[in-house]
């Protein structure tokens, strides 16, 4: 009886008691699962387009932001060093198009899978040989972004948003729906989602498997920046950001691998979710910590009713 | 034998390279200048090869037997998750292991873990000094305050809960661990939030690597008093500051050392090592300055000193690990030794004996001022009537679970 | 299954409690609609004992997904399936292996990475029975049983002619080859009543003639049922005993070839002209 | 070779020469052993074999597929309209006007089929209006992809996959398509259709096909001209009506013997026959 | 002429299935198997022991585990250093709580534990498929993590939260502790990875493994050729965890000596993974190479500067290595997808045929 009161009754009672806490806790998540999308978004690209599962994603991240701090450390001008970045994203996705997926085209799954990880230790190696391993501030005020916050009193209690999250979320929202109506309305999209299905036919018709994958490793390579920039702004940089991947696959199972509006949506989900669990049910049930598993347990309980993930496409079986 | 072997298991990579590195480059640069300025220890040049583990236990494995068949004398872990690997070697492969400041609370029983060192103090010691501290001098002013612990959800963080609850069931304080995971350092906003909830008195942080940043950022944003976040050592590491600067003000740590960049031994490494481009440090980012470089010097010097007097115990320069062993257990390092090592002020005397091998010396409350960390306190020492018998418990439990362990019947507590 | 089959015969002797010439299945007021797809109309028809019944019609017609009721992978919506006298609507696939209706598919369904011997003795999984313990030990009854089944799977490969590919994986054989490998596959599950699905697509002549000789004697011989989907007309015309013409999920015509040839029906709705 | 080389196109006119090619899968299997045809501008042109003789693999050489199946042409050239094209890719291919329509269908399983069609313009440059406008003629060619036009090509029948793979080439307003067993699972009167479609565009446009068949008899009737691959060789070429009246060709691939065509139902025998050279 | 075949004729199916139906094969395996037990025994220093041999072998076990179900059985799976954890936590808990027990039957008895945890985990597997599967399979390497760390009972409370081996000897030699000599523990494992390996060559090439590959290669038609889907993706799941329990027993008990949660964290995972791709999916040699490549070849390159007399810093070193450690990933991927197995098949077919390239 106890033990029902506390799971069933004492959570709900508590997030009434104080409900500025509770919309507090419902920002938090809702800022953590907009970072979360953006790394889902980056794996969602690249998988639409190859069926690739990138999991280099997480160390692009991480890469993309050093590149720009540590090329502002060296005196070039933030707004200057935003560009230079893009351009080595660019370059970055030239040389992982050229030297891992043009050979390897064609390929199972898993082996592509497995390319990735050697582009994700190869990035580790070399990024800390060029950056170091110490954690670094992220450039936020020099990129104009706001970092003041806004201060609330709902219910006669206090809530805090900060300015650089809202910029995070805003800035979030817009790249999704860029990235929607690119690939939904574009001769470029159909392409991307065609090459999906079938590289060998998409060959064969005529679509440039380099033109697109470029493009495509350029334009998770921007997520990855902007990624960068928002985790960084919170934390600083450094390598240790790479295990934020993992906050990412959760998002990826539950929303689609394909979908991007599944990214968002799947990341909204699971970021307030995760946190209302830890907040009311994992601290003071759990010992804590919960945040680890949560999303995937979560996830794997919606898979099996949706074996494909809220919004992916379905896997299409027949003979 | 021409050199003295004293390798070290370093991580300059990794999530916790953070942390890792600067104390890693004090150790190495200490080691360097005394092979520079007096050619080695008595004559012996050093050899300090590092050993790269990532902060992986797996590697350190390695590392240890590849150093180990390379005839270290000593093995210095630099992780808790090695030193648990290691530690039930040390009687059969007979090489001390040195865990200056971390590792297990309980290798202070020399009785027991014959071959283990943590000086110049242990995780339980940190633990009693801050609450002494907080309790203005007296734990007993916390009764009925709350208290919370953030800690890296890992056998280090875990490392002084015992000590703690114990402290709270005596004193009738609230404690509230509060882990956090691996893979949620960078983003600690559901542990921010329960703080926020709780609105514990005081934050105690035992964390490491990019977790502290973390921390500090989510403190600030939070709007935690600052001068209610009192971390461990590790905590007191300028780079982590200086992400939040100035409303960083007030924030504290307990150091067992502290900064002097004018002291003898710092100008001597200055002189033969950093300005002899012979060092790795950041010198524009002011790592020379800061707490955890100058915390790694005086582990060397602690470990220097050892072999100092092994030396002179043995009559001879060139020692094996048994020596070494001797040495660790014989330092008396009080504030003569220490003006003449020309490191006077930046540590507290220190003294081991076969039956306590951690030494216990003191700790100051060092405090973030905006800029740099100043010294807030006197010398403070830790309760040892609480810690002692709670060492000599674990200790026995220790033994027990892996008997059979032969104990160093030498030495009586 | 009857192992003492005397004779050279690799195959043992259908004895499904069916005598020859009855109703062996039977198809009543079937229907299947995908969302807004209706793929069959409410059909019926029956396959006898013995016989090899064609199924043909248009492209999109529902061919396909009839089979796939038949053997449990769809479930209609509507309607029922009588098998060797059972009835049924719903029912797992591998089921209907174990009553006894193997087939092959019309978009090579292989099991690419594993050889065409391993392919084949795969489809004899329902038959061996020793248990995980003697399969870890191998040596003994697990080995026997291998050996057993082998023999027969040996007898298939030499019937169908691909010595030549026993151990060639079967992601690289040419498109015929494969369809064989197939045939053979469904044939070492010793089926009553055997589905194929467009088995000779791809083919040229000689390769259908050696197709149409293995479907005849594996009829003859073994007195095996089977259903066959084709289009090429003169393989139809020849092979089947009876013909139910689909149009658009709907059964337009029925009965034997030359009637279903010459009637206006099936020749405006699928053989364009008479051929 | 039994055909006279007198009445091979001479090379001006020829949009496509194949010369002495080698191809090897895995850095092992040797599959095509110097195979030579050509195509002229505005022709037909039948490839015939036996499965595995190496139709496709010929097809893939030209339209530079192999490489993704881990082949490689290892001796030889291909020619297209005058220069070599081994090195390009194959949406350079494309764009120059050469496509293949795979064998197999390889449709886009979750685009709906009016995407897939659209993919099949990624190539061209000419604007919207253009491209609507072929998407009509598709839709005429093949009334049935206008009905199903919104659904998952995934999951549309086998012949209705087939006539999308050659509406999607068509996009592309080739030159010259490979065409990889078109007839392969289509109903008899659609079979027909599409070899009308064929000669159509053919002789309306101009395009040249090079088409990979086992339906010999048929494939005969179009083409103007036609190979024999056997095991990876060129075995026989010429003039369709030539082959046609061919005695091998007849007895193995139309199945006309003598007394004219053999039931299905009265080969005796069905050991593998000889062939002219393996 | 090193493998010349031609004259060696099967008269019976049997023969045939004999495991090395050449018998160049059957001689090299004869001669890695004294290598194994003779040799190295012999010649092998504690340091090679320790880094190289028995990690090799405790590698390839698991990496095997992990090879039935995603190369045999293709259930990719990213959970498999938490089914090792729950390996050793499992032998960690027989041996405490029964400590006069056999270590060979703690060790292979913990594998069951690990196993029935791998068929509740696979029961996803039913509906659940490709990577959405993999990623589901983390929920199993992060709950399970989680698990070993907050509860207690399983590291029977000790103040780190981690697990130390105490010394256990059968007849007179000791084979897990501190004090055990690293030969003792190199033949346990040795004893052990043989015996596994040797049901596994079986199970694979019987009716089972077939079930497995034809999972694997298409399920529907696997279905439709009556095989029991379920029965067959669990009984992979079961095996599979059943091998990777015991390798992580091995792990703890006779190489690592003590262990904390955060060890069965996802690197490990990946770290089998590596193993069983770059060796070869569906290939059980594949995992001894690629267990070789994956965790010797490091121990050896980061020696390499050192022995050049290249004055590199450690962390540049392991840097580089990190590095070279992906790039040899991607250029083996490339390479041969199929992993170093194949390449080896490869290698064999032509030597076969030599002198002639065809
Ligand atoms: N990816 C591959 N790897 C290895 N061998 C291959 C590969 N693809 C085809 N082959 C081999 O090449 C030979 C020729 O195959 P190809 O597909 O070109 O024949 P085809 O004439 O098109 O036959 P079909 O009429 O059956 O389509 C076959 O023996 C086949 O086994
Ligand atoms: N799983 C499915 N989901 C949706 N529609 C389906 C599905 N299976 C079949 N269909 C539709 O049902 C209709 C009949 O398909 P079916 O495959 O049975 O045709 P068929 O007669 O075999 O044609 P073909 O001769 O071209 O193979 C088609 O229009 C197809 O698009
Ligand atoms: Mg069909
Ligand atoms: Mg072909």
């Amino acid at each position: 009886m106890e033990f029902l009161h506390s799971i069933l009754i004492k959570p709900f009672a508590d997030m009434a008691t104080a409900p500025d806490f509770l919309l507090q806790v419902l920002w938090e998540g809702t800022v953590s699962g907009t970072l979360y999308a953006l790394i889902a978004l980056g794996f969602v690209l690249i998988f639409k387009s190859s069926r690739i599962f990138n999991f280099a994603q997480g160390i692009m991240v991480v890469f993309a932001a050093l590149t720009l701090v540590g090329l502002h450390e060296n005196g070039v001008p933030a707004l200057l060093a935003v560009p230079i970045t893009l351009a080595v994203m660019y370059v970055l996705a030239m040389s992982i198009e050229r030297v891992v997926l043009r050979p390897l085209v064609n390929q199972p799954d898993i082996i592509l899978f497995m390319a990735t990880i050697g582009i994700t230790l190869f990035l580790i190696g070399f990024g800390e040989i060029i950056f170091g391993g110490e954690n670094k501030r992220m450039i936020t005020e020099e990129l104009m972004i706001p970092t003041g916050s806004f201060e609330f009193e709902p219910f006669g209690g206090f809530l805090l948003i900060e300015q650089k999250d809202v910029t995070a979320v805003v800035g979030a929202v817009i790249l999704v729906l860029a990235l929607l109506m690119f690939l939904n309305k574009s001769k470029m999209g159909r392409a991307i989602r065609a090459l999906g299905d079938d590289h060998q036919a998409a060959l064969s018709v005529g679509i440039s498997l380099s033109t697109i994958w470029v493009l495509v490793w350029f334009i998770a390579g921007v997520v990855a920046l902007v990624t960068g920039i928002a985790w960084g702004a919170r934390a600083g940089v450094s390598f240790a950001l790479e295990v934020i991947a993992y906050k990412a696959l959760p998002v990826l199972m539950l929303g689609g691998l394909e979908s991007v509006s599944g990214a968002i949506i799947g990341g909204l989900l699971i970021g307030i979710l995760e946190k209302l669990f830890e907040i009311y049910w994992g601290q003071p049930l759990l010992g804590g910590n919960t945040e680890t598993w949560f999303a995937y347990v979560f996830a794997l309980f919606v898979l099996l009713f949706r074996p494909q993930g809220l919004f992916g496409e379905k896997i299409i079986e027949r003979v | 034998q021409d050199t003295l072997k004293l390798p070290n298991m370093s991580y300059r990579t990794g999530p916790f390279a953070a942390t890792g590195t600067p104390h890693q480059n004090g150790q190495l640069d200490y080691m360097t200048m005394l092979n520079e300025r007096d050619g080695g220890i008595n004559g012996v040049k050093i050899a300090f090869d590092e050993c790269e583990t990532g902060y992986n236990t797996e590697k350190g494995v390695e590392c240890y037997e590849r150093l180990k068949s390379e005839g270290a004398l000593v093995t210095q872990p630099w992780s808790t998750g090695i030193t648990l690997q290691v530690l039930p070697r040390t009687n059969v492969d007979k090489i001390p292991m040195f865990g200056p400041s971390y590792g297990f609370s309980a290798m202070q029983d020399g009785k027991t873990f014959k071959w283990a060192f943590n000086a110049p103090t242990s995780y339980w010691d940190g633990a009693s000094m801050i609450m002494t501290a907080l309790g203005d001098g007296d734990v007993a002013n916390l009764n009925g305050k709350k208290i919370a612990f953030l800690h890296l959800d890992h056998p280090y963080g875990k490392e002084p809960i015992p000590l703690f609850e114990k402290l709270a069931a005596e004193h009738g304080f609230t404690f509230l661990p509060i882990p956090v995971g691996l893979t949620e350092m960078q983003n600690q906003s559901a542990q921010w939030l329960q703080i926020r909830r709780e609105r514990p008195d005081y934050v105690i942080m035992w964390g490491w690597g990019a977790m502290n940043a973390g921390a500090v950022t989510e403190a600030v944003k939070t709007r935690y008093p600052m001068d209610q976040f009192v971390s461990v050592w590790w905590g007191a590491h300028n780079p982590d500051l200086k992400l939040v600067g100035a409303d960083g003000k007030g924030y504290r740590a307990l150091s067992w050392n502290f900064t002097d960049s004018e002291a003898p031994v710092m100008q001597d490494i200055k002189k033969h090592v950093v300005d002899a481009g012979k060092s790795q440090i950041d010198q524009a980012g002011g790592e020379f300055d800061s707490m955890a470089y100058q915390r790694g010097v005086l582990m060397s010097v602690i470990l220097a000193e050892a072999v100092r007097v092994a030396q002179d115990h043995a009559g001879t320069p060139n020692i094996n690990q048994e020596q070494v062993r001797w040495g660790l257990e014989n330092l008396n390092m009080d504030e003569a030794r220490l003006a003449e090592l020309g490191v006077e002020g930046m540590m507290g005397p220190l003294k081991t004996t076969c039956a306590n091998h951690t030494g216990n010396a003191g700790a100051w409350m060092v405090q973030w001022d905006g800029e740099k960390f100043e010294k807030v306190s006197e010398l403070l020492s830790a309760d040892r009537a609480l810690i002692d018998p709670l060492v000599e418990e674990e200790a026995a439990k220790y033994a027990a679970a892996n008997a059979p362990w032969p104990t160093n019947e030498e030495c009586s507590m | 299954m009857n192992a003492h089959t005397a004779g050279t015969q690799f195959i043992a002797a259908d004895d499904d409690g069916v005598a020859k010439g009855d109703t062996l299945l039977e198809v009543k007021n079937v229907s299947l609609s995908f969302g807004g797809v209706k793929a069959i109309t409410n059909i019926s028809f029956d396959v006898k004992k013995g016989e090899i019944r064609a199924i043909i019609g248009p492209n999109g017609a529902g061919k396909t997904s009839m089979l796939n009721v038949i053997n449990g992978f769809y479930t209609p919506q509507e309607g029922t399936i009588t098998f060797r006298g059972q009835q049924r609507r719903a029912m797992k696939p591998h089921h209907a292996v174990r009553q006894g209706i193997a087939r092959t598919f019309q978009n090579v369904a292989l099991f690419k990475g594993m050889t065409t011997l391993d392919n084949i003795m795969a489809g004899r999984s329902v038959h061996m029975k020793r248990n995980i313990g003697w399969q870890m030990l191998w040596h003994g009854p697990a080995l026997a049983e291998e050996i057993e089944h082998r023999e027969k799977v040996e007898e298939i490969i030499d019937f169908l002619e691909i010595e030549h590919i026993r151990r060639t994986p079967v992601g690289k054989l040419p498109y015929g080859l494969q369809k064989r490998v197939e045939l053979g596959r469904a044939l070492a599950m010793e089926p009553s009543l055997l589905l194929l699905d467009e088995p000779m697509a791809g083919m040229n002549l000689e390769e259908k003639e050696d197709m149409s000789r293995f479907i005849i004697d594996v009829n003859q011989q073994r007195g095996t049922t089977i259903a066959l989907i084709e289009h090429d007309m003169g393989v139809v015309m020849d092979l089947s005993d009876r013909v139910v013409v689909l149009d658009y999920g709907k059964k337009i015509a029925d009965g034997a070839p030359d009637e279903v040839k010459n009637d206006q029906s099936v020749i405006d709705a699928y053989l364009g002209v008479a051929h | 070779m039994t055909a006279s080389h007198a009445s091979e196109p001479q090379p001006a006119d020829t949009i496509l020469a194949v010369n002495n090619i080698e191809v090897i899968y895995d850095h092992v299997i040797l599959v095509l052993k110097g195979v030579s045809l050509s195509v002229p501008r505005g022709g037909i042109t039948a490839l015939l074999g036996a499965n595995g003789a190496g139709k496709t693999t010929t097809l893939k050489a030209i339209s530079n597929l192999l490489r993704a199946e881990r082949g490689e042409v290892t001796k030889g050239n291909i020619v297209f309209e005058g220069e070599q094209v081994q090195a390009l890719s194959p949406n350079e291919l494309v764009r120059r006007g050469c496509i293949q329509v795979m064998e197999g269908r390889h449709c886009f399983g979750h685009l709906s089929i009016e995407d897939n069609l659209l993919t099949g313009a990624f190539t061209r440059r000419d604007g919207n209006a253009a491209i609507r406008e072929d998407l009509d003629l598709v839709y005429q060619y093949f009334p049935r992809l206008k009905v199903r036009r919104q659904s998952q090509a995934g999951y549309t029948s086998g012949g209705e996959q087939q006539m999308t793979a050659i509406g999607r080439a068509l996009m592309s307003r080739p030159k010259m398509i490979l065409l990889d067993e078109p007839s392969m699972g289509l109903a008899p009167q659609l079979v027909e259709e599409i070899f009308e479609i064929v000669k159509k565009l053919n002789e309306e446009q101009g395009v040249s096909f090079l088409l990979a068949e086992q339906n010999t008899n048929i494939a005969l009737r179009y083409a103007k001209y036609g190979y024999i691959l056997e095991s990876g060789r060129i075995v026989l070429d010429g003039e369709a009506q030539a082959l046609r009246e061919n005695e091998d060709v007849k007895e193995f691939y139309l199945g006309v013997g003598g007394e004219g065509r053999r039931s299905f139902k009265d080969v005796k025998h069905y050991k593998r026959r000889k062939r002219w050279l393996a | 002429m090193l493998y010349r075949v031609a004259g060696q004729y099967k008269t019976s199916y049997k023969a045939d299935f004999a495991l090395f139906p050449v018998r160049q094969d059957a001689w090299l395996l004869a001669f890695i198997l004294v290598l194994a037990f003779v040799v190295f025994p012999m010649t092998a220093s504690e340091f090679v022991f320790r880094t190289l041999l028995i990690p090799v072998l405790i590698y390839s076990l698991a990496a095997l585990g992990l090879n039935i179900l995603t190369g045999y059985a293709g259930q990719l799976s990213l959970g498999t250093g938490a089914f090792m954890g729950v390996g050793a936590y499992a032998c960690y808990k027989l041996m405490t709580i029964f400590p006069g027990l056999n270590l060979l039957a703690a060790v292979l008895m913990s594998g069951f534990v690990s196993a029935a945890i791998g068929v509740a985990f696979g029961l996803p597997s039913l509906r659940i498929k490709g990577f959405y599967l993999a990623i589901a399979t983390l929920a199993a390497q992060f709950f399970l993590v989680w698990l070993f760390q907050k509860w207690g009972w399983l590291y029977n409370y000790s103040a780190s939260g981690a697990i130390q081996v105490p010394n256990i000897s059968i007849l007179g030699f000791t084979f897990a502790g501190p004090t055990a000599p690293a030969i003792n523990q190199y033949f346990f494992v040795l004893c052990t990875v043989t015996l596994i390996t040797f049901v596994a060559i079986n199970l694979t090439r019987g009716r089972i493994g077939r079930q497995w590959k034809a999972v694997r290669d298409m399920d529907i038609a696997a279905e439709l050729v009556g095989i029991n889907l379920m029965k067959a993706k669990l009984l992979a799941f079961f095996v599979s965890s059943y091998i990777i329990g015991v390798a992580g027993a091995l792990f703890v008990f006779l190489w690592r000596g003590a262990a904390e949660a955060n060890l069965f964290d996802i690197p490990l995972s990946f770290r089998v993974l590596f193993i069983a791709i770059i060796g070869g999916l569906g290939s059980i040699l594949g995992n001894y190479l690629g267990a070789i490549l994956i965790v010797a070849l490091p121990v050896i390159i980061s020696g390499v500067p050192a022995a050049l007399g290249l004055p590199l810093t450690p962390a540049t070193v392991d840097h580089l290595n990190i590095m070279i450690i992906g790039a040899l990933i991607i250029l083996f991927l490339i390479l041969e997808p199929h992993g170093l197995a194949r390449l080896w098949a490869v290698a064999r077919e032509k030597l076969i045929i030599w002198p002639f390239p065809h």
